[in-house]
């Protein structure tokens, strides 16, 4: 698929897994120094939980509307071309949730630019993520567990 | 007047429903909109407490006013951490 | 080519062109959440001159020794996993000269020991550039410009 | 005794020559592998006064001793920025 930024920003939501390579292409440029890509992957454990797998679910218009205003914000801060994608659905253990690329001139900028954009993305981007192990699961809601279903009490 | 309301997350696991249309008086704010779901699914009754309220994708206050074909949300904290 | 870590640490000097994908599956492991991910590439300015292209020459013994103990001395700071590569050689506009990639449970580990890393290894490995117009050519040396053949007058 | 000296970067293409060997007397410092390494190639005067010596692929101080057989390099301030 054909990848194409807004100006200095690309954002994505989607089910696919996720690759760095085709971001990293997209936001080099001919005065960009510095590439910096962070990669969110699913550990095995959380919490002290062995993690079986882990469900995204998302407010997909809002959360790409917030993910492109962070890269808006990430380019005026800092002169740099970001690409911000989100995996929702299952992932299994070790695979990519999300990716950050920010290409900048110099790399004391593309660290901060990805820093940033990636910590904004972990405050206010409507996603959540279910955890589910061997005999249970939750809703991660920031610090907290909250149970999935009606019936479970809840344990916050 | 009709105001849709969308469900993610716990909101939808827990209610099993991802999209409703509630009936609102003119007037009514987002605070009004969650008490009104918490009507429909008393399960939600932790709504106003944990979540941020947001109206046609953006972000707002719980005073905010809804007017007829809005879009509502109600976010909890979001998936945070690695 | 298989890649193999030595510990926690991956480092190489390499002729051929730098490509991140297999350096992450390197690292990655079932508790590392985080994957920070430095490309510095060749840019087409620098210090006011157009740049046609690099060359690297490395003292590659002492290089990969430097890096290694770099690589150490990150994971003994942040508990990770780090590759760390460098290539020499000519190098075109666009291309990659270096590669870190840190890999961490966390990621303000794993973006602080990726900055650590690049940052010192570009303070003591010895590898050098020569920059080269259309119209001249000089080494950087840190901060400095050199000159390349004994006949030129040193602009220091 | 023999000394091997590793020259790079700008030491290399300075002075053409990318290894050589040079004849010390017993006790010589790196200080003075850098002296002799001038007086074979006037045009690296310069080494002293900016590089780090390097005694077997170590960064060293400039009194420290060479033994035989050491390999031993100048290391101009390296690549840097970006």
């Amino acid at each position: 698929m054909k990848l194409c930024m807004q100006g200095a920003v690309f954002v994505q939501i989607t089910s696919d897994p996720l690759d760095p390579a085709p971001l990293m292409r997209l936001v080099e440029g001919p005065d960009m120094g510095a590439v910096v890509t962070f990669s969110g992957n699913v550990r095995n454990q959380n919490r002290g939980r062995e993690v079986q797998y882990l469900e995204y679910d998302a407010y997909r218009p809002m959360a790409e509307r917030e993910m492109r205003a962070i890269g808006e914000e990430t380019a005026t801060r800092w002169p740099c071309r970001i690409a911000l994608q989100h995996r929702v659905g299952r992932l299994e253990l070790g695979e990519a949730s999300v990716l950050v690329v920010a290409a900048c001139a110099h790399r004391a900028e593309a660290f901060e630019a990805c820093r940033f954009a990636i910590d904004t993305l972990k405050e206010r981007v409507p996603i959540w993520k279910r955890e589910v192990w061997q005999d249970g699961e939750v809703w991660i809601e920031g610090a907290a567990d909250a149970p999935v279903s009606a019936g479970t009490d809840a344990s916050r | 007047m009709q105001v849709r309301v969308e469900l993610f997350g716990r909101l939808a696991s827990q209610s099993g429903a991802r999209e409703l249309t509630l009936e609102m008086p003119v007037g009514a704010t987002l605070r009004d909109v969650a008490a009104a779901l918490a009507e429909r699914f008393p399960v939600l009754t932790w709504v106003p407490s944990i979540c941020r309220p947001v109206r046609n994708l953006e972000y707002v206050s719980w005073d905010t006013p809804v007017t007829a074909d809005d879009e509502v949300s109600f976010i909890p904290p979001v998936s945070g951490g690695v």
